[in-house]
């Protein structure tokens, strides 16, 4: 297989082929809809569909490849290419990938093609410039995983934000107009705090080495160097971009009404992707570039605080929500609280374990959506109460539902138990108090979602509208597209080892390098030798 | 080559530009005054207008490569002046073209409006190249004047008059502090061209001279009123309104960008010495950004809410002025470049989507504009990202505001707060530009409301240039880079120890 | 003597920037900002005695523009008398918010 | 999947034990085949466009099948499940299949005598290899998990038999026994996992099983709430057992239980981190095995279908805790306190729980609390040290009380039958309806009696012989051991034992009493069904009654297997020797050395006193109870003062809701999510900020008077400021 993809260059191409297939095809949609006119014909709706929907596929294939082409274990970016942009400020486009970034990439690209069809016949107006603006976010998503260059990264991860504000904005529920406000407002304060942190590092890159560079490996360097004074305040505005978007506890207040007001695909993307975005930002950004800040006492005891009171906190809000779209809201506050949990305790397991949490709660939630999505569709409400014995109408749905449900409360042999295990088990070492308290949140999320699920597919069929839903069960569009989730959180939860060993190489050398600053940083402060 | 502007010929050669405008424009005045007023014959004149402006920016772009400078005299030949002459006649074009097809709807058939542009734009020129006070006293008057007549033009409507009237008596008592204070330096210094004046204050170490100070104190009330400054901004939101869109669009665009040209080589060139005038620059940078920004919030027409936007955005120029460092002229041009193709776009929309006669915008118009005519609401929604400073989709304007955060943090003074303030007031300007986006897009359209009319093919080319420069410069802006870079000048380094006198805000 | 022609122009100033701020008639209002540029232009003539002839050249300037800038100026009061039939400037406020 | 058998050397390597994994893939295949059958009938994928509003049209086409017959008493004969005879032959056939591996096995591990000292462990793939958490999927046979596996296979097969006859006419027949067939491959994995994140993962597969299936009609609201209930509580119990997991990898850094049991020979004996441990697998133990603070969920687990509470809620679920605190026997041995807390938890849960089985009216909630009380008896027999005395007892209350239930099933299935031809609505589990049912089904009151014999503690039935060592071993532990030298919450350990002891006797009374008086009121006196249904009440057909038939012999027979060492000669401990590998080591570190004696003469007494209790019991209850009096349900008065408490489980239900349950709620629902999400975040931060930003922006545009004066005033006062801030240095 390697030989194979060295031979045809793989490496050289694939990823600003990832990153402009999406545009060139919002490009077509743009172009077909100018021609054809977005007459609200069928065939116009269904051609833009099926356009997206190559496209997307078309980037999943592609992308592929990339498991095999990408040599996790060499400490160089893989699959690197870097093409001059604007040298006279020192900014380049480099795009490259490490174990961590790989496994991200290949979740977005497998991912877009089931959101697209997740929204096969729930958006019915405005459709070409629906799945115009949803291959633009895979061009902003991709390439914030990709980035290896500061100014690219900003680029990229504002240019995620229009089209998932307009998306929310103008095909989601009742309060959208409040909803997409809130989020682009809440994401922007963050990222532009981020924006004078990262002028600030290239401006401290330009007086030590003479040009400004934003390349990330001269930014490692420069770390290596030992904490800058400033470096502090660098250090908090990018942890506050990345904390809004993960989302963090005091900052989360976007996330249940962004998801609850977006349509199906808007909040599979939001809750599967984009808050990947946060705590990816942490893992390649936040705590790389500021070691000692980062792992000092202090700091990482407040960010411990802060994941572990978003766990607990979420988990048990969550349980007392009416609304089952908020109630997953809340429960993907609770998951990214484990995430934040591993990447703050710092060892090898409990990192691996917060990027094995990241893949499947983006699996496990994405579905979960979908599946909110469908009966919506059908019942147009997403309140608990209004359900009610589905399981007798519905049985294929309740197959589904109950498998995702237990993936997400985390029942071993799914995908959700060995994320959480992995962090909880990895970081009680460090952090014994943390992984207890976090541990309780297993018994709430039980209870949230199975008093949810129990709402939804068993009390008894008494309502008129649920006993029409009777032969009305998932069709083969929507199995089609739930077969690789459900298949994909078994066979995370029964044999993790190649997605475990893909990103071991990349979590270890992490930790080795933090560790590293930390101790040389304890040394300095005890020795008082600078 | 050097201009030795002590002979006559070569002071004409160096100031050849302004003179093909001024004269052209006289021509015009001519040819206006020949036939009775009607549509066919304002366009002929604006046409006539748009090629005289063309000679001129053909010339400016021939000196600019021709190179050159020019002793010390009266007036300066250098990159940076050629780049403002070029933006000023871009948003004077842009502005006539836009005149040429608002006018008729506007029921103004008289073709001087056209003249007018193109004097206003002559004088803007002679501010961008003064080096002498007198110059610039001249210059500024010649703007002004043109600017008041065009205010009102109008004449049917009362909103425009007494814009007009508003603009004329707060202008002229501006002036008024203007030139009381060009009085005291030239009191203090004897001279009146920056350079000798900068030789005498190092001569005679004027640099706390009471007299000095308050001259200087009042040169920056009279430029401060001329861009737009909070303390002085009052005018700008009523005579806005007031104005016909295009005409808007010329003093958003035209009159800051040359007030500021000035105003920057005036501090540069003469009082590099002098550290007190940072402070209160700085205070002044702050006090409009927040200010401007805020009372926008409440805003609820589009015209004034630009209005209070062109305030923000001169509270960012002025941190890019305080920040006082060879970067801050090549700041000043690049982000001015941006900021006039996103003006002159938004105020052509705004024109495109008012109804005939009536003179506001207001917010309810542009609801579910998207519907009806995709194209405007995609325009409109690049103009105003590139005003929020908004990457890729908002294209140059986010390499601007990128441009000028560098440049102040960058700044000996390490402006770390301030660029901070930027950064947290233009997510304050978010909460007013994206209603607008989401009206656009978001909300069904009002019944009965009917679909703008289809906009003149004047004005889709100012659309499409101005949209086309902001996007592809947006995505690529190394040229450009290199072009602001190469026609900077360089201000005398301030000496530390002097900037230290200011330190105030500046820590 | 310099120095009291300087405080004389600075009181003049003073008395053309006070009647701006009180009075509410817009030919009065105008005729203080001359009264304001006329008191710059006797202090240019004072300083001139100091320094030499260009203060007067600037007078001449100052004075011509003035001229040019009254022509305009009451053009548009005029326009605005023609509409609203007063030049009181508090019934002025068409423009507000 | 690659077996290294070569790697282990193991002898047993070459033998059948080789397809070990066989026997838990078999289940597994049973619940893939029953699942897809299932699923393949019962669901139709719907139209291409969801939102097509056209649900009225085929209502009645679907009705026929996917309704349930068991709540809705339709008149008709509901149709079978066209898939019925397939999972009929698949169900218990895999079962049937994996018990003869097993047996096979077992024979195999025999035949290797004493090469069994080190256990047999089958790697087959690696599970989650990252840093130095290594976890491959391996299975471990050894003498302790062979007879649990025994245990599972034997009872599992003639579970599914029965199941067979009670289910069939329920259309979610093939359901059912995907359900079943998937928990007996989690209870399998959970005895046959090598280390403890393995038996973890059967530990959550098997609630979730009991989930599925306490739960399996889930139109009834109690039913669907019963699974949720159960599912929680055992979510509890696995949250000690993971941190209990934490601290063995934090310390020792390996999970397997080989290398556990070498990593707890470092810790400190009675030490604070391995009694810690201890009880957080106590913890985990106590959720699973329904003793004393978490045992709420069992009685209510009755709502599922009688052969399950069978095989999950009385033979093997259940007695995970054991398995678990069996098999870390070494961890336990070293930490008194904790087994002395094991010890008094179980004899207090025995106690407790034989109160409320006095008084409850239905026939299975007897049957729970008993099941709680006996689970109570073998967590004392393990919580002293005596590992064997408490797996032979989990094993004979398997047989015995797997009998019960089938019985109980019978005879509601019987009753059900009856009220079902008559149209009837009375509750068939509830002994006021029944009585004199011995006429009707003689054969299974026989066996019924046998089974109560046994757990009476009647020589020479099985019961008597675990419950006896038990109480026998607690007795010797008294003196000369370590748990008698430890303290316990300041009590010395000798007390404890004593009371632990008496605590033992009184259970055994009440539970000859309640079985009694459950016997009476169901086979004896007067039949107070209904004339009309009188007519069909007969014996259940022989594919239940056959299972019956067998677990009757093995609970009559069942206590030869482990004689106590009086009788003497070569039949004495059997179970003991063969237990002796793997729990030797921890028995003997408690009793101090050498193996727990007691003279002869005690040990008669004890034997005497256990005699007398138990037939005094049952005399008591004989005498005292008069089944003539008793009326059917719904005419018998409502319980007043100490019965109405028994009846309402000491209203510790309600007590848990309203000290637990419903606070969370609460504060979650006000505190947190109103309050300070929606209000302080939300409210004050964010809309605030928004607000307080209009406002200072609508004050800014008052002062924008459009009065030319004004900007006037301001224009100056602006150059004031401005000239001011010049002169200030």
């Amino acid at each position: 297989m390697h030989a194979f993809f060295d031979g045809i260059g793989y490496n050289g191409w694939i990823l600003p082929v990832l990153l402009v297939l999406p545009l060139l095809g919002a490009l077509v949609l743009v172009a077909d809809a100018r021609r054809f006119g977005t007459d609200q014909a069928e065939a116009a709706m269904a051609r833009s569909r099926s356009i997206a929907l190559w496209i997307c596929l078309a980037e999943a294939l592609l992308s592929l490849g990339l498991w095999w082409s990408v040599d996790v274990s060499s400490a160089a970016w893989q699959a690197a290419v870097t093409l001059p942009w604007i040298p006279q400020w020192g900014v380049r486009f480099a795009v490259g990938l490490d174990g961590i970034a790989l496994m991200l990439v290949l979740l977005t690209t497998c991912l877009m093609p089931l959101a697209v069809l997740g929204s096969w016949t729930s958006i019915r107006e405005r459709t070409h410039s629906y799945y115009a603006l949803l291959l633009v976010l895979t061009t902003g998503m991709l390439g914030v995983f990709m980035a290896l260059d500061l100014v690219l990264f900003y680029v990229m991860w504002e240019v995620m934000l229009i089209p998932m504000y307009l998306i929310i904005g103008i095909w989601g529920g009742q309060r959208r107009l409040y909803a997409s406000l809130k989020f682009f407002l809440y994401t922007m304060i963050g990222s532009l705090l981020m924006l004078v942190a990262i002028i600030w590092i290239g401006m401290v890159v330009r007086r030590v080495t003479g040009a400004p560079d934003f390349s990330y490996d001269t930014a490692l360097q420069l770390a290596r160097l030992g904490p800058i004074p400033g470096a502090f305040w660098a250090f908090l505005a990018f942890a506050l971009a990345f904390a809004v978007k993960v989302p963090m506890f005091p900052f989360h207040t976007w996330l249940p009404d962004a998801h609850v007001e977006a349509p199906t695909a808007g909040s599979v993307i939001l809750a599967a992707i984009m808050l990947k975005m946060g705590t990816f930002g942490f893992v390649r950004f936040a705590v790389p570039l500021f070691p000692e800040i980062a792992m000092a006492p202090a700091v990482r005891s407040v960010f411990l605080a802060l994941a572990v009171i978003g766990i607990v906190y979420g988990a048990l809000v969550a349980l007392v929500q009416p609304d089952f779209k908020k109630l997953v809201a809340y429960s993907s506050v609770s998951h990214l609280g484990f995430v934040m949990l591993g990447i703050f305790a710092m060892t090898v397991e409990a990192m691996q374990g917060a990027l094995m949490v990241t893949i499947s709660h983006g699996i496990s939630t994405g579905a979960l959506f979908l599946l909110i999505g469908m009966i919506y569709e059908r019942r147009h409400t997403r309140l608990l109460a209004d359900y009610g014995g589905l399981a007798s109408v519905m049985p294929l749905f309740a197959v589904a539902l109950t498998i995702v449900a237990l993936s997400s409360i985390g029942v071993p042999g799914t995908n959700g138990f060995v994320g959480e295990f992995l962090v909880l088990i990895g970081s009680f070492p460090t952090q014994p108090w943390y992984a207890v308290i976090a541990a309780t949140s297993v018994i709430i999320a039980a209870a949230y979602l199975l008093w949810a699920v129990q709402r939804i597919l068993y009390n008894p069929l008494t309502k008129p509208e649920n006993q029409a839903l009777r032969g009305r069960d998932l069709n083969w569009r929507e199995l089609g597209l739930l077969a690789p989730l459900l298949l994909a959180i078994v066979w995370l939860g029964v044999y993790p080892k190649p997605v475990l060993q893909k990103t071991e190489a990349a979590a270890s050398r992490l930790v080795q390098q933090v560790e590293s600053a930390r101790l040389s940083e304890q040394r300095a402060q005890t020795g008082g030798a600078r | 080559m050097t201009y030795d502007l002590s002979q006559p010929a070569a002071l004409m050669a160096a100031l050849l530009p302004d003179l093909l405008l001024m004269g052209g424009a006289m021509a015009l005045a001519l040819l206006a005054a020949w036939r009775p007023a009607s549509d066919a014959h304002q366009r002929l004149v604006g046409q006539g207008t748009l090629v005289v402006l063309a000679t001129s920016l053909v010339s400016v772009i021939l000196a600019a490569l021709r190179g050159g400078e020019a002793t010390a005299g009266v007036i300066a030949v250098d990159g940076f002046r050629w780049a403002v002459d070029a933006v000023i006649l871009l948003a004077a074009m842009g502005t006539v073209a836009l005149n040429i097809e608002q006018q008729p709807r506007d029921g103004i058939r008289h073709a001087e409006s056209h003249v007018l542009v193109g004097l206003a734009a002559s004088g803007m020129m002679v501010l961008a190249a003064a080096r002498d006070l007198m110059v610039i006293f001249l210059g500024i008057e010649i703007m002004s004047v043109a600017i008041y007549a065009l205010v009102g033009l109008n004449r049917r409507s009362a909103r425009s008059a007494e814009a007009s009237l508003k603009y004329f008596l707060l202008g002229a008592f501006a002036t008024g502090f203007l030139l009381y204070g060009i009085a005291l330096i030239y009191g203090a210094t004897g001279q009146t061209q920056l350079g000798s004046i900068s030789a005498a204050i190092a001569r005679h170490a004027l640099a706390l001279d009471p007299m000095l100070m308050v001259g200087i104190g009042l040169l920056i009330i009279g430029f401060g009123f001329k861009v737009a400054a909070v303390p002085f901004h009052m005018w700008a939101p009523d005579v806005y309104d007031g104005a016909t869109t295009p005409i808007a669009g010329f003093m958003a665009a035209g009159v800051k960008a040359a007030a500021f040209a000035t105003l920057l080589r005036i501090l540069y060139e003469a009082f590099y010495l002098v550290g007190l005038w940072i402070e209160p620059l700085a205070w002044v940078a702050v006090v409009t950004m927040i200010v401007g920004n805020l009372v926008a919030l409440s805003q609820r027409d589009i015209k004034r809410m630009l209005a209070y936007s062109g305030i923000v955005h001169t509270g960012y120029l002025l941190v890019a002025a305080v920040a006082a460092t060879d970067l801050a002229s090549t700041v000043f041009t690049f982000y001015m470049l941006g900021y006039t193709l996103a003006t002159l776009g938004a105020f052509a929309i705004v024109g495109v989507v008012q109804r005939d006669g009536e003179g506001g915008a207001p917010l309810a118009a542009y609801a579910g504009l998207w519907s009806t005519r995709p194209w405007l609401a995609v325009g409109m929604s690049v103009f105003l990202l590139a005003f929020l400073g908004f990457p890729v989709f908002g294209g140059l304007g986010f390499f601007g505001k990128w441009y000028l955060l560098s440049a102040a943090i960058d700044a000996p003074g390490r402006l770390v707060v301030l660029s901070i303030i930027v950064v947290l007031t233009s997510v304050i300007s978010a909460g007013y530009y994206l209603p607008v986006i989401r009206a656009m897009f978001m909300e069904p359209r009002a019944e009965g409301a009917t679909s703008p009319a289809p906009t003149g093919a004047l004005t889709r080319v100012v659309l499409i240039v101005s949209a086309g420069l902001i996007l592809v410069c947006g995505l690529l802006p190394s040229s450009l880079a290199t072009i602001a870079l190469r026609n900077g000048f360089a201000p005398h380094a301030i000496p530390d120890e002097v900037r230290a006198t200011g330190a105030g805000l500046l820590r | 003597m310099l120095a009291e022609s300087l405080a004389l122009s600075a009181v003049l100033f003073t008395i053309g920037v006070v009647g701006v701020l009180t009075r509410r008639n817009a030919i009065i209002l105008f005729m203080c900002v001359e009264l304001m540029l006329n008191a710059v232009n006797l202090s240019f003539v004072a300083l001139s005695k100091l320094y030499g002839a260009t203060g007067q050249v600037f007078v001449i300037f100052v004075m011509t523009v003035a001229a040019a800038e009254a022509a305009v100026g009451l053009a548009i009061i005029i326009a605005i008398f023609r509409h609203r039939q007063t030049v009181h400037l508090d019934d002025i406020n068409l423009l507000k918010g | 999947m690659h077996t290294d058998l070569s790697a282990s050397g193991h002898p047993l390597g070459d033998t059948v034990a080789a397809f070990a994994w066989l026997i838990l893939l078999l289940p597994l295949l049973g619940f893939v085949a029953n699942g897809l059958l299932s699923l393949t009938a019962a669901a139709q994928p719907g139209p291409a466009d969801p939102s097509a509003g056209h649900g009225h049209g085929d209502a009645h086409h679907g009705d026929a099948h996917a309704h349930d017959a068991h709540d809705t008493g339709h008149d008709h004969h509901p149709a079978r499940h066209p898939a019925a005879k397939w999972v009929s032959l698949i169900g218990p056939g895999v079962l049937a299949a994996a018990f003869g591996l097993a047996l096979a096995t077992f024979l195999a591990m025999r035949g290797a005598g004493d090469a069994m000292h080190a256990p047999f462990v089958l790697t087959l793939f690696d599970w989650i290899p990252t840093g130095a958490l290594q976890i491959p999927v391996a299975l471990q046979l050894d003498p302790l998990s062979m007879v649990m596996v025994l245990i599972i296979t034997g009872i599992g097969t003639l579970i599914h038999l029965f199941s067979v006859g009670y289910m069939q006419d329920d259309p979610g027949y093939p359901r059912y026994f995907a359900y079943l067939n998937l928990f007996v491959f989690f209870m399998l994995l959970l005895v046959l996992g090598a280390s403890y994140p393995l038996m973890f993962i059967g530990w959550e597969g098997v609630g979730l099983c009991s989930y599925l299936l306490i739960g399996f009609w889930f139109t009834e609201e109690a039913n669907a709430n019963a699974g949720k209930k159960a599912f929680i509580v055992n979510r509890i119990g696995d949250f000690g057992f993971l941190v209990a997991m934490f601290l063995l990898f934090a310390n020792l850094g390996t999970l397997s239980y080989t290398g556990v049991a070498a990593g707890a020979a470092g810790f400190e004996m009675g030490g604070a981190l391995v009694t810690t441990i201890c009880l957080f697998l106590f913890l985990g133990a106590t959720g699973k095995s329904a003793q004393m603070p978490l045992y709420v969920w069992l009685p209510d687990a009755m709502a599922g279908p009688t052969p399950v509470s069978a095989l999950i809620h009385a033979a093997t679920m259940v007695t995970a805790g054991v398995y678990m605190i069996a098999r870390s026997a070494t961890l336990f041995s070293m930490a008194p306190a904790a087994q002395l807390t094991v010890a008094v938890v179980g004899a207090l849960t025995a106690v407790f729980a034989a109160t409320i089985g006095l008084k409850q009216w239905d026939i299975k909630k007897v049957l729970a609390y008993s099941t709680v009380s006996q689970l109570g008896y073998m967590f004392v027999g393990v919580g002293v040290g005596a590992y064997t005395a408490g797996v032979f007892h989990l094993m004979t209350h398997a047989f015995f009380k797997a009998l019960l239930f089938l019985g109980s099933g019978s005879v509601i299935y019987a009753m059900h039958q009856a009220y079902h031809a008559t149209h009837a609505h009375a509750d068939a589990q509830d002994m006021r309806n029944m009585g004199g049912l011995r006429r009707f089904m003689p054969i299974t009151s026989t066996l019924m009696w046998i089974a109560t014999l046994a757990i009476g503690g009647i020589p020479p039935f099985s019961g008597f012989f675990s419950k006896d060592e038990i109480l026998a071993a607690v007795f010797a532990r008294t003196h000369h051991s370590t748990l008698a030298e430890a303290t316990w919450l300041g009590l010395p350990g000798s007390v404890v034992l004593y009371a632990v002891y008496a605590l033992g006797l009184a259970a055994a009374l009440m539970t000859a009493v309640y079985m009694t008086r459950m016997m009476l009121y169901t086979f004896h006196g007067p039949n107070r069904t209904g004339t009309a249904e009188q007519g069909h009440l007969r014996e259940a057909p022989w594919i239940m009654t056959g299972p019956l038939v067998v677990l009757g012999v093995l609970s009559a027979v069942g206590g030869f297997l482990n004689l106590p060492a009086l009788v003497g000669g070569g039949m004495s401990e059997i179970l003991h020797h063969w237990l002796e590998p793997v729990v030797g080591e921890g028995t003997l570190r408690v009793t101090l050395g050498e193996a727990a004696h007691l003279s002869h003469a005690t040990e008669y007494a004890l034997i005497g006193t256990a005699v007398a209790i138990a037939v005094g019991g049952i005399a008591l209850a004989w005498t005292r109870l008069k089944p003539a009096e008793l009326v059917p349900a719904a005419e018998s008065p409502a319980e007043q003062g100490i019965e109405r408490t028994l009846l309402n489980k000491w209203y510790v239900d309600e007590a848990y809701d309203r000290t637990v349950v419903q606070p969370t709620l609460g504060v979650s629902r006000t505190v947190l999510w109103k309050g300070l999400d929606a209000g302080i975040i939300d409210g004050l931060f964010v809309n605030g900020a928004g607000f307080l930003a209009r406002g200072l922006g609508w004050l800014g545009s008052q002062l924008q008077t459009g009065r030319i004066g004004t900007y006037a005033w301001v224009l100056v006062l602006g150059a004031v400021s401005v000239l001011a801030g010049f002169s200030f240095r």
